[in-house]
Formats: structure tokens, C-alpha cells, sequence
């Protein structure tokens, strides 16, 4: 079970499914099958203008055509022509922005009261019930009161993101401090460690693993939420960005947009898991 | 593929313009199919002379005009009965909606489920599934649709009648009630319910009529109309050129003004379309044809001054726009607050006319050209006779004893100035102000 | 008995429903080093943390040099039994952390050469760097010996500091404290479980009855000749009839005598024994 | 650090915190309702919300408004009138059955799926990178997609249920299965059981609550997702009657949803919670 | 030497870079108890895997019962020193388990019965529906005995069963696998750290050098009259030499043996050493 098998194993039958996957789907697309049951009379679609060489268009892109899209939009992703029409890299740094700014709000308000509630078994009763409760609305069930209360979109996009990536932090943060191992307290306390020394010292550290796996579950829920935020307010983003192709059903984009999601967020968790390898520490 | 399944539409190039319509071309398509049952042969003369051509010659020796009036008599029961029709909360959606609480669909022996649904983008591709047999859309969206432009290939769906004429508005912030100018609107936000509809198109003209470039000056992105109050409030976007009631809710609810009626612009303006898809027509005639009626007569009836406010009761409700009565009735009544402290009396603020015009569905395809969605050539007027089932409306029109345009273009007027749908093509330029 | 360094004056300890012990009495002399002695579960972690300061007794004082104590402090060391290093500091820094709290006008550098002294002291010199995930387990022991001999306490408390390693590290380790404990002259207090190893350290060892209601049932005196060394304690005249006596109690008494309390029961003297000075009844040869 | 504070203590603290916070609310709401207060026309006022009529804007709804709407809501909860009107509980209902549908499914697929990649080291290495760019895309990215693919728009949205929580359990599945003990293994070796007994009575029950742990976040986000889901796509479900409640700036609405939808979001964790407590075991 | 139930031939295991043991020979007879004693890392667990089959040789090979052996089996059972319960299983689920293994056709209430009887072997009679965690570690341990006894394997091999366990509980279990181990006359093979086990339960202990590259040093062999009792053990004569024996080599022999090859070494048939037979030199008092 624990047994490795060589890497080049692994690389070789990834490669052979993701050939496979997508010579098939190309094969699939290129037959026309997976249409959308509206057969197209080629004649009409003459009629209304069509180029003759679209008769042969087919209703879901095929990876060399997604491919294709893939280098043009790759080719200039920071392109600005006007507020209407900019690169896809560009959207993809206005979402990491509102990540960045819920995110970095949530941590700063997360881990100190994460802190407290960890220190007080009090605190952490009473607030439970809430942090319970609160904890799985949906981020989207929160813009529209996010939207009426804060009257400002930019900020509300950002309280969705902190509000949906609050909760892991503020739960790990507390867990981690209070499952600081008792003989590390006792340590600090014969010493005579003063409360300041014990909690940077000590308790923090401890607890760092741990606050960074919430981080990194957060980080996660953040950018699932962001997309979905900036569908619904629109303006920038790569969330908005769906959205437009989504109105104008270009399903080459879209399927850009989720494999760039895809890495992005990955890039995301990767990011924070190697901060997490800098603060883990090994028993 | 002239003569199979439902093609017989396309290959009836140029309908006969004495307001046969589609059941006409079926005939007329399957006598043609009877004449030539060699495909190759058939298609060769179809793409040589036109389907007119044939058509006429054929006619030389056939009662071809006896044939198509025999297919065109309503044949009795629908098909299909039960139908689903999707709709987006708006008043533009008013004969589709207000024809289920009043009976409408009941009386032409349908059983209609009326869906209330949450975008135009939703709309479409739940029409493209075919979860909807028929359904409330934008104007544009048909015609797109059809072009393959904005969808993965060519859905041939129709624009069976026009909902409403006129009923939008430019509603802006309050805190922009002192730039009432255009001129002054550079950085602006705004919403329209969607990349192709008469609101983008016609706030586009608007814009650069006042020496604003829509695409660089401001910001117009696509809202769920349902959303607009909201984002407005939120400050998300400074206006929209949207549909009702939501230009009245935000007045009503303190958030923003109306800056101008969409009938200011263009009166007569088409805005949403009873859309169906080009199959059903062959496919469910009689179906069809009950549905067209059915939206006709209640298209006729909202028209009507005396019963809006009937209509505005019946459609306010939860199950349906899910406002408050009041702002739907300013709305339909056309007596209504501005937000800037009038009271305002615009009877005909928004009006419902089914008749498809096909002069609407050319001055739609100069902006789509003009605005990069659409950047190969167009015959329009051959697309507009495609998309906008004029000869269907007026059939449905003329059985219900309503008058009937003798023909299915007009010159519009569109702030100001005269479009003639013969010569459209200096309205396809970007600038159109030197033109 | 001279005024004792540190004593034990009718300490009870009770949860809910459970008497850890009662009315316990002992002292230990400057200098001195005493070993606790008994079964799992009676009480002697629970001594060594009221002595410690991190518990606290239902009833009775613990008065060290003439001061009852209310809490811990830096003049006890612990020595922990699962080494209590924090993990995420290395070696030195462990040390650093403790020194840092004895003397906090000391800048970095100063913390940092105090470190590694103590470090030499206890042969890490070279192992100063590492995180204890990367030290074996009786390396880590000896930093955790480092750090409490680095704030220079005035009492050494130790709990089963041994136990988790190998027999081959826990020999090495016994004998490096006997060393440094003896060097300093250092007043040492011990829970152990391995007969031998009390042997090769005590001065005194005090054996505790089974749980609950445990109590000190008698305080063995060592009187091998000091210093000791592991590989030839077997063969010091006396150290079979000790251990055996030891062994014994273990085996049996701490068992019969759990709960009884003879007539003339003093809890403040429990009975002196040396079973090393008569020679051994039965198992000698 | 590990006290123990009477409950009644927390829950006092708790029921004062609420207190505090909804009377702060209730006044806070119920002084910033007026505007100016400026005359107007009685006619124009007539047309406009009671707020607009006097100069301001529709505030937000006072906590007693909101009580008021809730007893509504809950009187009734089940009606239907209509396609496009029914009762708050019908809508939470159709929203659990999209998550039952989509979740039961995404169970049927991972929990074996995960239980091969365990199992096996090389497809393990090989599915990773799939696995890991395609778990952070957001499923309102997908949502396009399946609209378009699967032409019907319950299937799509259950397909994106299924697509956000399928990965969590995917993952826990393997990593369960890949650290069962060592010994325990041995022990069913040395015992000469087969590959299906040691799959069922070993590997199995020693993963379940590395796998229920995974299930309880997919639940989780299945329950975030379909809000989200709903919202966008529409017809029913409670994501559908927060979008029409605040399309009708119905903010009492839109707040008891989010209160409804965390409840429920709590029992849904609370009954996985307690189906792993059920497949705990303790060393 | 007659010809033994088990026989280690040549047995070579190495990791890259890194040899534990080579050309190791050593036979167990039918119904002997051999007990394996050397420091931590020197390759004990490797040797006790390889005869479980759980692990496999690089050169050499393990035959027992006249047949080389492939892979763990049945006639061998192993009692880990983790006890190795499944704790999802209460103590009978576990045993029946391997009932079931070993006898595929029986039903449920036969397994029951028959795991039942086994628990009632080892005293736990009543404690047979408590999971392992509310048992005491030496009760774990007892279902762990009571698991590998019930499928009557032919030999029993045992892992430092009792390390993880304290004094009092230890010295029960020993006492308790000794008599059941006598009563069935079973072979057995056990690893331990703990002299005093070694000589209360084996008939003969090998001695380890320490690793790497280990070998068996010696072969001690425990004339100390059966049955053994682990109160009266150090009262039997002959205790102390022998244990002062095996305390010699692990002290130092151990270690300054380890890597070196005597010139008149043959790895077939290391030295058998007899302690307790002649008189303690050094340690009679
Ligand atoms: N927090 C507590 N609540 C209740 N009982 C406790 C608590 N802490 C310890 N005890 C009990 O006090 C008794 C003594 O515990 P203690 O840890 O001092 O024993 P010990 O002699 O150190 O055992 P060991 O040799 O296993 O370390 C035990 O019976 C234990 O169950
Ligand atoms: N998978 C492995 N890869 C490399 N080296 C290993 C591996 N497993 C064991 N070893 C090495 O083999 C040697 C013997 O290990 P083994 O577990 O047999 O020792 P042991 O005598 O049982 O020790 P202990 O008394 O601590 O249980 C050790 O030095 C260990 O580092
Ligand atoms: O129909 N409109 O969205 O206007
Ligand atoms: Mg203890
Ligand atoms: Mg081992």
C-alpha cells in the first residue's frame, strides 16, 4: 500500500489518459454527434448568410480548436482595448486582487479571534452557535445583502470573499490553539514565560500548522467563490469573464476559463502549502 | 435537404408576399418535392433559379395556389398541448404572462405552464434544450441565434410576434440627477440585460449619437434585468437602459431616476419577441397556430388603455413578476413618477403589437454589424423574412380581425432620423453621425 | 533531620471520587538525590507537578527553602518525560528560549553563545542546529537535560526521564546525569520506574504503594559507594540485596500494603531502610 | 487551556451576544429609515415607497420586521401556487433533493474510485494532476458547460453538485485507504485473508472516517454550490428564492434565507457528523 | 542437533547502502521458546518478519516444517508488539476474524463460541464486547495472545509483546504466556529488550550484535529449572550469572563485537554459552 512506483509510470499513464481523453472528444466533436439535437439544415443556414465552409461547424469545440483560441488568448493576456474588452490576464489579476483583499481581511480578523475563542473555552461556547450557523450559507446568499447593506460592489465582492473564508480560519485557528500540547504550556509556565513570550513563542507556532491548513481550505473556498461572485456583479474578473462567454455561448472560452480556474486555484493551494511546509514542524 | 423532415423553409428563398406564410411554404414545398423527388436534381434547380422561381414555373401547370390554401387551413386540434414557456420577470413578458392567469392559452385548447426564469443566457439554452417549447426572448435573440452568432452553431428559432413596443427607459443613480447630458456620462457603468438586445443596441446608438464610444468611453456589461435595482443601489453600475418594472422600482424605492423613455428614442421600438423554434411550425402546425393566436389576442388585450390595470393586478403577483402592484401599474398605466418629482402622464409609455415588422429585424442586423457581433456580409432583408414570422402574425392578426399591415417594412425613425430598411447600410458604421 | 531543602508537609491530592494520596510527607536536603519509586497510576507524576507548581494540592503546603511555593518556578527545572522539546525551534534555540526567559536583558548573541555552552556541556555541541525531529530520541533528552541546567535552577525535578529510549541511550544518559548532577552538586528530584536506574542515581529512594490512596511506604536508603557507574553497578557488594528489596516491594508489598496503614503509621516518618548494608539472605551464591 | 466552562455560562454569553446584537440592529434600523423628510406632491408620493416618498431609500428591515416575515414564511411553508410560487419549505426541499441526487452520485463514484487510486500508487501519480487542476474550479464555471452538454437543466445542475463534491471525497477515499496501519495489514496477511475480505473488513472500516471526514466536506460544499447553482440557473430550489426575493429588494426575505440556509446547511453537517461518529473508531 | 521445526539458512537482508544481517543461521525446535535479544536497530524485527513471511530475504531462506517458506501463513501467528488490534472490532469481532480466516465454512454463532472460548482463555471473558480502546494496554494485548492462539498455529512469534506495557502488567502477561505456551507445548519465537523476560520465558536467548551488518554473537542457553515464576525468578541460583551475562553483552559486547568476525567465525553454529550452570564469579555476595 505504501509501495512507490517510478515517476515516469505515473507521467507516462497521465499522458496516455489525457491523449486518450482528448482524441476522443476530438474524434466525438469531429463527427458532429454530440450536437445539440437541432439538426442544422445546411441550406438554410446558407440562406441566412452562412460562409459554406461552416457547414461543417460543429455544436462543442474540439481541443484543437479550443487550442487554438488557447494561443490567441495566451499570445496577448494583458491587453486593455477599452472597458469592455480586456486580456484574459488582466481578469484573472482583478479575481486574484478581490482574493487577495478578503482573504488578507479574513486572516487578519480570523486568526486573533481565533486565538481568543482557542484560549476561552467561554468564548468558544458561546460563539459557537453562530460560527456554527453562519458558517455554511452560501456566498452567493450573502451578495444580495452584501450588495444592499455596504452599497458598494467592489467592497461587498470582497465581503463575500471574507465572509465565505472566514470560517476555516477562525475554526482552525481556535483548534490549533487549543489543542497546543499541555506539556508545551508547562514548559512556558516553569520558566516563567510571561503570557506575550508563551503566545508568539509557543502557542503560535504550535498552532501554525494548523492555522494554515485553514488558510488553505480558505483559500480554496475563496476562489470558488470569487468566480461565482463576479458572475453575479459582473464588471471584471475571470468570473465575469465566464459570464460573458456564457451570454455569448462560446464554449471554447469557457472551457479556457475552467482549465485556467483549475490551475490558478492550484497555484493558489500550492503557494500556501509550501508556506505551510515552512511553519510544519515534525515530531 | 430540400424535401426532408422540415426543410421545406429552407428552400423557399422568397415567400410569396401575399401573406401565406409558412403553411403556404410547405405546400408549396411539398408540391415541389412531388415534381422533383431526385434530390440532386431538385437541388440544382433550386440553387440555380431560387425556390420562387421554381415555384412559379411549377405553378404554370399546377393549381399550386389551390395546394397551399388547403395546408394552410388550420387543421383542427393542437398536436402538443401541454407547453412550457419560459419568461423573465419583466413587463415586456406582459401577454405572455398575463394570457395563463386570464385564460388565453386555455381558450385556444393549450394547457401552458408559464416558467419564470432567471437570465436571458438561462432563456436560451434551456430553449436550446428544448425544456421550452416556446419562450419569452429578446428580439435579437432569435435572429442571432439563427446567424449561429453568440451559440455554438445555427438554432433556427423565430420571432412568432413582437411582445411589446416602446417600455424601457434609461434609469440613472440619484446621485447623477445633475448630468442629464450624455456628454457628461464618460466613465459610466451600465447595465443592459444582455449583449444581444434592442436595450444594448439601442443605449449604444444613443451614446454615440452624444459623441460617446460605447466600447471606450463607458463600461456596458449584461445584468440579469431582475438585478439591476440592486447593482444600481449597490453603486455597481451609474444607469441601465433596462426593461420595466425596474426602471419604476427604482424610483419607487428611492434608488434612481428615469432619465428618458426608450419611446423617446425610437417609437415603436420592438423590445421582446414570443419566440419558438422554425421546427415547430412544420413540425406542430396546429399547435402553432393555437399558440399564435392565443398571444395575438392577448397582446391585443394589453394594448387595450381600458384593461391594464386589470393586467397589472393578474401579473404583479409572486407566481409571476413578483412586484409591487403599484410600480407595475405606473408602468402599464403610464402614469408614473420620474424620480426627479414629476408626475408623469405617457399613455403609451410601453404598448403591445404583435406584428413583426421586418424593418425592426433589419435596423437589429445593421447593429449587429455595426457593434462587431455579426462581421461577415447579410442579406438582410432575406434574414429578416426568415426570423420575423410577419406572414404568420398577420394570419393570426387577420383571424382575429385585427388590422393587417399591407406590407411587412416601414421607414422607422430613430431619434430623429429616418431609417429606411432598403438602404441600411450606412447604419452598419460605427459613427453614423457624418453619415 | 537537618531543615530540609524542600518538604512535603501533609500533601492530599483528590479528583471527584478518586484519592491520589493523603497526608503526604518528605523532605529533600540540598544536594541530595531522591528517587521515586512506584506502579503506574500511583500518584508520582502528580507529586512531582505540585512540587513542579503546575498542580496544585487539595490540602498541605509544599515549603521550599523556606517558602511555600504557589506556582512554578524557573529555580525548579523540569525535566519532562517525552522530552517537551518544542519542535519547530532547533536545539539551541530550545535552550535560547529558556535562557531567554531567565535573564531577558541578554541580546541575541549573548542568548545564543549561552546555548551552546549548555549544549557542549551535555556533548550536542555539533547537534546545536538541528530540529529535534532530526536528533535520535536520547539526543533530544539530553537537550531537554541542557535546557533545565542552563537557567541554572536550584532543584533538578524529573519525570521518567528515561523511559521511552533504548536500553543502550537510557545507560549513556543515566550515567551523563549522575555526572552533571554530581558536578553541580545539584539537589535532584526523580520518578523512575527501572529499579537500576534508581540504584545508579539516588541517594534516597522512596517507595509508594499502589493507587489510589497511595502513600510513601518506606524510604530506602542507598548507601553505595558513590560515584556509580552503570556497567559495574552489578558487581558493588550490596546491589543485588538492594535491588532484590526493591524488587520485592514492587513485585508484592506495594500491592499488600495499597490502602492499609499500619497501627503505628506516622505519615510525617515513613520507615528508613538500607538493605545494602546486611548481606542478601537467599540469593546469594 | 483545556478547562471546561459550564454550559449555562456559554449559553447565557451567547443569548446576551444575540440580544446585543439584534437590539443594536433594531435601533440602528429603525433610525435610519426616514430620509429628508421633505414635502412632495401627495400625488408623485403616492406612486413611490413609503421610504422614497420621503426622500430617502428602503431601508434595511428592522429584526422585528423580519420575525413578523418569518411567522409568515413558517405558517405556511409547503404551499404551491403555481409554477413560479411556493413555499419556502417546498424550495428547501427541492434544493435537498438536488444535493441528495448530486452528492449520492458523486458517493457512488469516488468512494470506489478513491478505493482504486488508494490502492494502487500509479494511478495514483496519474490521476493527480487531473485531480488536482480540475478540484479548484468553481461550479458555477461548470455550469455553462453542463447546460450546454447535457441540454437539461435539473440534470446540469445536479451534474454540478456532483463535480464540486466528488474531489473531497475522492481524495479523503485515497488517502484513507493509503494510511491504514501498516499492521493491521499484516495482520490480515498473516492471516491469509483474501483480497475482498481484507478489502471490506480491513481497509474499509479502517478508512471510513478519513472517508465520512471527506463526505462531511462535500456535503458542505454541495450545499454551498447548489444556493449558488440555483441563483444562477432558477426555476426552484431556495438559491432560486433568494435571487427572486432580492429581485423584489425583499431584504426580510433574503435574511431569513440565510438563516434557513445555514440551519440546514448545520443539519445536514450534524447528520454526517454523526454517521461518522458512527464509523469512528478509537486507538 | 536434531532437525529443527524452523531453520534460518543463510539468511541475507540489506537495504540500498545498508546491510542488516548476513549468512545468519539458526533453527528453532518443535515446542522450544527462543527468545532474540539485541539493541534497537540491529534487525530483530527484520529477522522475526522474514520467519513470518512478511518480509523477504535478499539471499539464504527460511524452512520450516521441511518447506521453504513464500509468505505469511496460517501455521504461523504473530503477536505484534502494537498489539495490532482492529479497533473497530470488539475484542471477540477480532478474534473471531481470524477464527474466520482460519475456518472459512464456520457460522457466525460458531465463530462466536469459539472466540469466546479463546478470551475465556486469557481471563477476558467478560470484557469480549469492549473495543480495544476501553481496554487496558496489557487487556489488548491478552485479546492479541488470545487472537493468535485461537488459530492453533503451529508456532507462535512474538514481537516485544510486552514492551509497550507497565512493570506490574508486564510481569503478568509473562507469567500468562508461559503457562499458556506450556500448556500447549508451542514453539516459539520472541523478541524483547527485557533480560528478565528472556530468562523467564526462553529455553534459549540469541544474542544480536548491533547493526548494522549484525549477527548472532552467541546462543545462550537457559538451564534454569521450569516452571519459572517471575516472583521467585531471582531466587533461583543460577539467576544472577546469567543475567549478569546477558547485561554484560548488551553493555559492551554488543557494541564492540558489532561488524567484526572472530577468524574461527562460522556462521552455521555460533557459540552456545550455558551462565547459569557455573558458579557468578564476581557478584556473590
Ligand atoms: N485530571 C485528572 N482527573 C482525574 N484523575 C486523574 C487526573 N489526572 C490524574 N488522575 C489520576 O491520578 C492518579 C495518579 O496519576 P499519575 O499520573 O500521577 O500517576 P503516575 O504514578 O505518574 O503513573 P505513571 O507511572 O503511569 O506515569 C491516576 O489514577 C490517574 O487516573
Ligand atoms: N524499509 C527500510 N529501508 C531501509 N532501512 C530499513 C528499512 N526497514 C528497516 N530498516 C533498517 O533495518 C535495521 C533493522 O531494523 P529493525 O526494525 O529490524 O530493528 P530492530 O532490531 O527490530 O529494532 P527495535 O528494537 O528498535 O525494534 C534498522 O537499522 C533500520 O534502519
Ligand atoms: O426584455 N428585456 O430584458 O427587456
Ligand atoms: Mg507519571
Ligand atoms: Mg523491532
Amino acid at each position: 500500500m505504501h509501495r512507490t512506483v517510478p515517476f515516469w509510470q505515473q507521467a507516462l499513464l497521465s499522458a496516455l489518459l489525457l491523449g486518450l481523453f482528448l482524441g476522443a472528444w476530438e474524434l466525438a466533436a469531429g463527427r458532429g454527434g454530440g450536437g445539440t439535437g437541432v439538426a442544422v439544415d445546411p441550406e438554410y443556414a446558407a440562406l441566412l448568410g452562412q460562409a459554406a465552409a461552416q457547414g461543417g461547424q460543429t455544436p462543442f469545440p474540439r481541443p484543437s480548436e479550443i487550442a487554438v483560441r488557447l494561443w490567441e488568448l495566451l499570445r496577448d493576456p494583458f491587453y486593455v482595448r477599452g472597458t469592455n474588452d480586456q486580456g484574459i490576464g488582466v481578469q484573472v489579476a482583478y479575481s486574484l486582487l478581490r482574493v487577495a483583499a478578503g482573504f488578507g481581511l479574513a486572516a487578519l480578523v480570523a486568526i486573533p479571534l481565533g486565538f481568543l475563542i482557542g484560549m476561552s473555552p467561554l468564548l468558544s461556547g458561546a460563539l459557537n452557535p453562530f460560527i456554527q450557523v453562519l458558517r455554511p450559507v452560501s456566498p452567493l446568499a450573502w451578495m444580495p445583502l452584501a450588495l444592499f447593506t455596504i452599497k458598494d460592489s467592489a467592497i461587498s465582492s470582497i465581503f463575500v470573499i471574507f465572509i465565505c473564508s472566514v470560517w476555516p480560519m477562525l475554526l482552525n485557528t481556535a483548534f490549533g490553539v487549543q489543542s497546543v500540547r499541555r506539556e508545551w504550556l508547562n514548559v512556558a509556565r516553569t520558566l516563567e514565560a510571561g503570557t506575550l513570550r508563551t503566545a508568539f513563542r509557543v502557542i503560535l507556532p504550535a498552532a501554525a500548522p494548523t492555522i494554515l491548513t485553514g488558510m488553505r481550505i480558505s483559500i480554496g473556498i475563496a476562489w470558488l467563490v470569487i468566480v461565482a461572485a463576479e458572475m453575479l456583479v459582473g464588471g471584471t474578473g475571470i468570473g465575469y469573464w465566464v459570464w460573458n462567454q456564457w451570454n455569448n455561448l462560446s464554449l471554447s472560452d469557457i472551457v479556457i476559463a475552467i482549465l485556467l480556474i483549475g490551475i490558478v486555484g492550484l497555484l493558489l493551494d500550492r503557494a500556501l502549502g509550501a508556506v505551510q511546509r515552512l511553519v510544519a514542524w515534525q515530531d | 435537404a430540400c424535401g426532408r423532415d422540415h426543410g421545406a423553409l429552407a428552400c423557399d428563398g422568397a415567400p410569396p408576399a401575399d401573406g401565406t406564410g409558412a403553411f403556404g411554404e410547405a405546400a408549396e414545398q411539398a408540391v415541389i418535392r412531388a415534381v422533383f423527388p431526385e434530390d440532386a436534381t431538385r437541388r440544382g434547380l433550386l440553387a440555380r433559379f431560387g425556390a420562387a422561381a421554381v415555384a412559379g414555373a411549377i405553378s404554370q401547370f399546377l393549381p399550386l395556389g389551390a395546394a397551399r390554401e388547403a395546408l394552410a387551413q388550420p387543421a383542427g386540434a393542437p398536436e402538443k398541448k401541454d407547453l412550457k414557456i419560459g419568461f423573465i420577470p419583466i413587463t415586456c413578458a406582459t401577454p405572455i404572462i398575463m394570457a395563463h392567469p386570464m385564460g388565453f392559452y386555455g381558450r385556444h385548447g393549450l394547457n401552458v405552464e408559464v416558467i419564470r426564469t432567471a437570465g436571458w443566457a438561462v432563456i436560451r439554452d434551456r430553449s436550446i434544450a428544448r425544456e421550452y417549447d416556446a419562450a419569452h426572448m429578446l428580439a435579437p435573440m432569435p435572429v442571432a441565434m439563427s446567424l449561429g452568432v453568440g451559440v455554438a452553431q445555427p438554432i433556427p428559432w423565430a420571432v412568432a410576434a413582437v411582445e411589446n413596443i416602446n417600455g424601457q427607459a434609461i434609469t440613472l443613480a440619484n446621485k447623477h440627477k445633475d448630468r442629464r447630458d450624455p456628454k457628461q456620462w464618460k466613465g459610466f457603468r451600465f447595465a443592459v440585460p444582455f449583449d444581444f438586445s434592442m436595450h444594448n443596441y439601442l443605449l449604444r446608438h444613443y451614446l454615440a449619437e452624444h459623441g460617446l464610444d460605447p466600447d471606450r468611453d463607458v463600461q456596458i456589461r449584461a445584468v440579469p434585468p431582475p438585478e439591476m435595482v440592486a447593482n444600481l443601489r449597490a453603486d455597481n453600475i451609474d444607469g441601465y437602459l433596462g426593461p420595466d418594472p425596474f426602471n419604476q422600482r427604482a424610483v419607487f424605492d428611492g434608488v434612481g431616476f428615469i432619465h428618458i423613455l426608450t419611446k423617446e428614442l425610437w417609437d415603436g421600438h420592438p423590445c421582446c419577441a414570443f419566440a419558438v423554434p422554425r421546427s415547430m411550425i412544420t413540425e406542430t402546425p396546429n399547435t402553432f397556430a393555437a399558440l399564435m393566436r392565443a398571444i395575438v389576442e392577448a397582446t391585443a388585450h394589453s394594448q387595450k388603455p381600458e384593461n391594464r390595470r386589470e393586467v397589472a393586478t393578474a401579473i404583479s403577483g409572486q407566481n409571476y413578476l413578483n412586484q409591487p402592484e403599484t410600480v407595475v401599474n405606473q408602468v402599464l398605466t403610464g402614469t408614473f413618477a420620474d424620480g426627479l418629482g414629476q408626475v408623469r402622464r405617457v399613455p403609451d409609455r410601453i404598448g403591445f403589437d404583435p406584428f413583426p415588422w421586418h424593418s425592426m429585424a433589419i435596423w437589429i442586423l445593421t447593429q449587429m454589424r455595426r457593434w462587431g457581433q455579426v462581421q461577415r456580409d447579410l442579406d438582410y432583408a432575406q434574414v429578416a423574412q426568415q426570423t420575423f414570422l410577419a406572414l404568420d402574425a398577420g394570419k393570426a392578426m387577420r383571424e382575429l380581425g385585427l388590422p393587417v399591415p399591407a406590407s411587412a417594412t416601414r421607414t422607422e425613425t430613430i431619434m430623429g432620423r429616418p431609417f429606411d430598411p432598403a438602404a441600411p447600410v450606412g447604419w452598419t458604421e460605427r459613427a453614423i453621425r457624418g453619415a | 533531620m537537618q531543615h530540609p531543602y524542600v518538604s512535603f508537609e501533609g500533601v492530599t491530592r483528590a479528583y471527584p471520587g478518586h484519592v491520589v494520596f493523603r497526608d503526604l510527607w518528605f523532605g529533600v536536603n540540598r544536594g541530595e538525590f531522591v528517587c521515586l519509586v512506584g506502579h503506574s497510576g500511583c500518584g508520582k507524576t502528580t507529586v512531582l507537578n505540585i512540587l513542579a507548581g503546575l498542580d496544585a494540592p487539595n490540602a498541605g503546603g509544599v515549603i521550599v527553602d523556606g517558602q511555600e511555593i504557589s506556582g512554578p518556578s524557573l529555580d525548579r527545572a523540569v525535566i519532562f518525560q517525552g522530552h517537551a522539546l518544542m519542535p519547530w525551534m532547533t536545539a539551541e534555540q530550545n535552550v535560547a528560549f529558556a535562557l531567554s526567559c531567565r535573564h531577558p536583558g541578554w541580546g541575541k548573541a549573548k542568548l545564543r553563545d549561552a546555548a551552546r555552552a549548555a549544549l557542549e556541556k551535555v556533548g550536542l555541541g555539533q547537534a546545536a542546529d538541528r530540529k529535534p525531529a532530526m536528533l535520535s530520541g536520547g539526543m533530544k533528552q539530553r537537550v531537554g537535560i541542557a535546557r533545565a541546567l542552563a537557567i541554572e535552577p536550584k532543584m533538578l525535578l524529573m519525570d521518567e526521564p528515561f523511559s521511552a529510549l533504548d536500553a543502550l541511550t537510557r545507560g549513556a544518559l543515566q550515567d551523563e546525569v549522575a555526572r552533571l548532577v554530581a558536578e553541580a552538586n545539584q539537589t535532584a528530584f526523580m520518578i523512575t520506574h527501572d529499579v537500576d536506574e534508581a540504584i545508579l542515581l539516588a541517594d534516597r529512594i522512596l517507595l509508594m504503594t499502589n493507587g489510589p490512596d497511595a502513600r510513601c511506604a518506606e524510604v530506602v536508603m542507598n548507601t553505595l559507594p558513590k560515584p556509580r557507574n552503570r556497567a559495574t553497578l552489578h558487581k558493588l557488594p550490596g546491589y543485588h540485596a538492594l535491588r532484590d528489596h526493591i524488587l520485592e516491594f514492587l513485585l508484592t508489598r506495594s500491592r499488600t500494603l495499597a490502602g492499609t496503614r499500619p497501627a503505628d503509621w506516622d505519615p510525617k516518618s515513613p520507615p528508613d531502610v538500607r538493605p545494602a548494608d546486611a548481606p542478601l539472605p537467599a540469593a546469594a551464591e
